[in-house]
């Protein structure tokens, strides 16, 4: 049985005219040691679900069971011993405004012995990059930092399972890849299973390995990340994956570009170690055609290579299906750019 | 307000809803000589004399000599007394005792927290030779010169008193609080005798000097001091009270 | 002292008196604080934990609670203080002196106590709380590390609210003689007409006024991150 | 109505008297409040824009008004009540009657809620505050449309509070002739050993103690988001 | 003069023990029409400077004048009329609570008409996608939702200045995206002057044209974005533009990858019309060498673009070398990448 087990979740919150289904009907299975993505628009349902899954939301309907134990209807002393095995970091932080950031990286270890706590407080705090803080208050505190303190604080406790809401959200991409790096390194050491919440899908593919996209409260899409990123089923997962391969904004980027008018764009995608072929010598060398390369990345997706590139190819309405037949023959997936339909 | 022409309407200040009793059939009385009695009841003595003083009211009736001489001395006022009303002896109550000789060492007195009656009850005390007091009309615990039984006098709301028995071994009350708590002051186990020194604890009709001669307010008077009013002060104190405008006292 | 004497003249004999008085007031404020402050910040944290939202949401318990909060808000404290007499003999063994009305006075203030600490409590941020529970932390540890430290600050001015309005209170209790320096200004002061020990009484209940102001806007501070 | 007559001996005679002082006390809290909490509102307000960090913040004015505040708080009502009869006087023509018991309550009860007020307002997040000045709000605006608009929901509660204290309050104007349930209830109830009366006097101000409070938190419920 | 012009400001926050710099020295200029891009790390100072412009903040030391008139001073009517010019999306949103959504864009309408107002509103809540959301309190929405009204009121009055902290931080990208694009038009359109706060490059990239890099209270760089971008002066400008190309990220999953151990990678970068220029195919040509793409992006900066290649070049020693000169000589920028040093 997994870790994590969601079995037809719906989350409502009633209006005063309306209700509002903030979750529904999801179902989810999160083993020990995954690092699972939920990622989803503003909006569709995704704190909701990371509120469920310690219970500080009640399910309208629904199961939810961690660590082999139902928690729906948990209470006392059980729920909170299951709580502690959850650390969370809250999209709005929640910190306590009268404690110092030490004391409240230090709330979770009230039963530890003064000198323990302050020697882990320290570790956290140095881990997050806030050494010289821990004796201000949250009120002082850019952004970015109150954020930090509450990623400290959710793993004072070592928690087995670590629920992360957009808590990069507020980082610069330094600080963001240091914490995506500390939480791999957690997950590696100590087989944190960690639940990554956000709307980057930059954070996703750096440290998941597997990935639910959401959309109004449904989880339109789950898999594990490779499969996600290489085959989106949704036209939602599949804008995601453009979003983070950048391919989105270079299409618009391209299409802005006057001199490209008319021509052959080609966007191919390969996986494997198809990657390491040079596709461009390979074309030039069959057809004589130099294209030029618009946008390229290969990406590193569970340590598989999986490539991206988009190039001009100066070719006429012949040599142009040759080559497409050649593609499909390597096994490079392609499509043609209308840069018209992209253009904004 | 008051005067010789027009509607008289005349406000009588009084303190406790106790002297409604007596006042209130005098209003009737007085509608047929075109008077309207208009009672304004206060809840302690701190107010009337002050209303009186600014015209608030015409008349109040709630105090004795002592505690007028006392107020006018002290406010620079110029209230006098227009009529006597009855004399209301103080009177010492008890549950644990029978008589005063019983009044051990150390034994706790309660005494009304008021100036008006507080005072009275010390002197009650001395006159039964338990304390020595300065000479002063309106004396305070601060004036005991002399507690040989070491007596603890503390100084009680009068409503309080009658509940204040079990805590104490005397309690001084005056009869309006007695009579509501159905101690009958004929029980009490030493009173203020009723002799010459009572003089200045008659209760009075006290008005602004310049309306000592009005005569809407002497018809008031008039009206109190009747003998069918007196009657009625008998029956409704349970001879507590002692009317006391035509008393000769010995 | 000259001065003194010719423009206080009742009060400048009265020293012991009002050494007497003040000892009194501080006492009976003192002790109330004490007790009506424990069961009131009791009472008032039952009624925030169990209220609507709360985190031991107990509808029957909480409006049940509630009603009995509010009937003894009901009776006014000068009519309290003379019922409940009885009640005071049964605690204190007597109905009157000082001590006796310190039972009435804390019954007194724990309603109005209790209200003040629930509003206070109830602007701490229910985001904290959450991450309180979350935390894993027990009820009694939330109600302690969360509601109580996070409200701090606004529990303290309340307190102080309470403390004066206690103060004004302790002025009542000559009914019972209860004493203090209220009593004091009113019996001897005003009711004798010696406007000198109004005005003395008066200054001294002034002095412990601002003292716990002061103190408390210190604590305020001290509190407030 | 048998068995009332037969419990209740003397009030059931008194249904004329009961109505009079229900009528009394409500008049009395009922201008009371809209003076006195007018007039706390500008006072707590003034107090928490011109206090430390405040939108207008004014040291030697916020220290002024804080110590008058405390100054009139260290009053106790039952002094108050007595001492304030020649400014009454001035004001409403006489010193005593229900009318004239007003002013020592408005005087008595203005403080208090003006900490009240002081106290609900500076709950209001200041980032709020803050997003109305970036907005070019004026003072006044922010004072309306922020201050009192964000804190309403505690403002509601602590009027209830005071609300009810100032009920209690009523009860003291007996001293000045001002009537009252509460007077009732200790005069002719008390006093005179009528508890029929006492318990009657009592539910009715507990009907208007509960019906403030059930008004107070329906209000407080549509104030909050 | 310029429309927003700070002059050695400085902002302290005294402490018990130490005093915190938070703004150091910064002199800025920004003028009319400018989408003036601020970035830094987290703590850098960003929002403490947001807060100087509308005096929020009121500064330690220095001067601050916005539309020709110095605000330092600034108190009063004149203040107001100022800050009205100027909307505000704060990081941690600021909205009113007892508000309704609507209420909460309204705020700043109070002396419009209603029929206008409801109009405006209206027009506002559909521009940041939150129409179904207008009679719903702020602690029923998501963080992201939260953030798009923000942003709304931030635009009610029809600000002639819009200072915007991190407003996109909480949104995904299709949504920063629309919001990116709301900002430009209303740059172009209405000539609205922006600065953009954040920490994400792809957002300064996208839509502003000049840009300051913060560095511990001080900013380091300012200038043109194109020349930040391709001549970052300093190494945090550097690292900003890096990862915003990913080449960072990209060479960090290089260098994960075995089969590339011990080959030469090299980094190539390319500005203007070069870009059009099939590069790899020219070395192919000259040197009979396929090198691989590994990575590969054109962005298009104010309209120039620009190219950034990384290559794995499967040459010996001596045709590198010749390469690199061939490279030298047609203009492209390059260095060679120690995979090892990558590596984390
Ligand atoms: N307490 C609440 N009451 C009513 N509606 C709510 C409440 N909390 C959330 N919602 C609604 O439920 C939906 C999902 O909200 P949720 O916070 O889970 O979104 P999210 O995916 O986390 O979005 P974001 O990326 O913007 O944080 C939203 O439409 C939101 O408005
Ligand atoms: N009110 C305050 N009191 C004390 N220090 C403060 C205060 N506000 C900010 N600081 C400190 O000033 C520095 C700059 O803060 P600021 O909020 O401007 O950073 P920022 O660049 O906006 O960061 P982020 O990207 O995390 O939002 C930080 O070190 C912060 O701790
Ligand atoms: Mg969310
Ligand atoms: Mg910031």
């Amino acid at each position: 049985m997994a870790l994590i087990e969601l079995r037809d979740v719906n989350v409502d919150f009633k209006q005063k005219k309306h209700v509002i289904h903030a979750v529904r009907n999801v179902s989810l299975k999160i083993e020990r040691g995954d690092i699972y993505g939920i990622i989803g628009y503003s909006g569709a349902g995704k704190s909701t679900l990371a509120r469920v899954i310690n219970r500080l939301q009640k399910p309208t309907s629904g199961k939810v069971s961690v660590n082999h134990q139902e928690i729906t209807h948990l209470s006392g002393k059980k729920l909170r011993d299951e709580r502690k095995n959850i650390g969370i970091v809250f999209q709005q932080f929640n910190l306590m405004q009268t404690k110092t950031i030490a004391q409240n990286v230090a709330y979770p270890l009230i039963f530890k012995p003064n000198d323990q706590k302050r020697k882990e407080v320290d570790r956290l705090l140095k881990l997050v990059g806030l050494e010289d803080k821990r004796s201000v208050y949250p009120k002082q505190l850019s952004g970015g930092q109150m954020q930090r303190v509450a990623i400290a604080r959710a793993l004072a406790n070592h928690p087995q399972i670590l629920i992360s809401d957009e808590a990069t959200s507020a980082l610069d991409p330094k600080t963001t890849q240091s914490i995506l790096k500390l939480l791999k390194k957690l997950n590696q050491t100590l087989n944190l299973t960690i639940v990554l919440i956000t709307h980057e899908m930059d954070a996703i593919k750096s440290i998941c390995n597997k990935v639910a996209v959401m959309d109004d409260g449904k989880v339109v899409e789950n898999d594990s990340l490779l499969n996600v990123f290489t085959h989106p089923k949704t036209n939602l997962s599949r804008s995601f994956v453009d979003e983070s391969i950048h391919l989105k904004s270079s299409f618009q980027k391209v299409a802005d570009w006057p001199a490209l008018k008319d021509k052959n764009i080609l966007e191919l995608r390969y996986v494997g170690d198809k990657t390491s072929k040079p596709i461009i010598i390979d074309l030039y060398q069959k057809y004589q055609i130099a294209s030029s390369i618009l946008f390229g990345n290969i990406e590193f997706i569970q340590n598989v290579p999986v490539g991206h590139l988009v190039i001009e190819l100066p070719a006429d309405q012949a040599s142009l299906s040759k080559i497409k037949d050649y593609l499909s023959h390597r096994g490079i997936s392609f499509n043609q750019i209308d840069l018209d339909q992209e253009a904004v | 307000a008051c005067g010789n022409s027009g509607s008289k309407v005349v406000k009588v200040g009084i303190v406790g809803t106790d002297d409604q009793r007596i006042w209130n059939p005098l209003k009737s009385q007085l509608k047929k000589k075109g008077i309207t009695l208009k009672l304004v009841t206060f809840s302690d003595y701190s107010q009337p004399n002050g209303a009186l003083q600014n015209g608030e009211i015409n008349l109040n009736a709630f105090q004795h000599k002592l505690f007028l001489d006392n107020w006018n001395k002290t406010n620079h006022g110029d209230l006098v007394s227009i009529g006597k009303t009855y004399l209301s002896p103080i009177g010492a109550y008890s549950h644990k005792i029978k008589n005063v000789s019983q009044i051990k060492n150390g034994d706790k007195i309660a005494i009304p927290n008021d100036a008006v009656n507080g005072g009275r009850a010390l002197h009650l005390l001395a006159n039964e030779g338990l304390i020595k007091l300065d000479n002063k009309p309106l004396p305070t615990t601060s004036d005991i010169t002399s507690n040989p039984k070491h007596l603890k006098i503390s100084s009680l709301d009068g409503s309080q008193e009658p509940r204040s028995l079990d805590d104490v071994t005397v309690a001084i009350i005056n009869n309006t609080f007695a009579l509501d708590a159905k101690l009958n002051p004929s029980n009490a186990i030493f009173r203020e005798k009723v002799n010459k020194q009572s003089e200045p604890y008659i209760n009075l009709i006290a008005a602004k000097k310049s309306d000592q001669n009005n005569k809407t307010l002497k018809e008031v008077v008039k009206a109190y001091q009747t003998s069918s009013n007196a009657k009625r002060i008998y029956k409704l104190y349970d001879h507590a009270d002692i009317p006391a405008w035509n008393i000769k006292l010995k | 002292m000259q001065w003194y004497e010719q423009y206080f003249p009742n009060a400048s004999h009265m020293t012991s008196q009002f050494v007497q008085a003040t000892q009194e007031t501080l006492f009976m404020t003192f002790i109330t604080a004490v007790i009506a402050g424990i069961l009131g910040i009791i009472i008032g944290v039952l009624l925030v934990v169990t209220g609507p939202g709360g985190i031991a949401s107990n509808r029957a318990f909480y409006d049940i609670l509630d009603k009995i909060v509010n009937l003894f808000r009901s009776i006014p404290f000068i009519i309290l203080l003379a019922v409940i007499a009885p009640f005071t003999r049964l605690i204190v063994g007597t109905s009157i002196g000082t001590t006796a009305s310190i039972v009435p006075l804390i019954i007194g203030t724990i309603p109005f106590y209790s209200r003040q600490v629930q509003d206070s409590l109830l602007g701490v941020d229910p985001g904290m709380v959450e991450a309180a529970q979350a935390m894993g932390s027990t009820k009694i540890g939330i109600v302690f590390r969360v509601y109580l430290k996070e409200g701090l600050p606004t529990l303290i001015r309340q307190s102080v609210v309470t403390l004066i309005s206690l103060i004004s209170l302790t002025a009542m209790v000559g009914t019972v003689g209860g004493g203090g320096l209220g009593n004091l200004a009113i019996m001897v002061g005003y009711n004798r007409f010696e406007n000198d020990v109004t005005i003395i009484s008066l200054i001294l209940i002034l002095i412990i006024v601002f003292a716990i102001q002061l103190i408390g806007d210190l604590l305020a501070r001290w509190a407030e991150p």
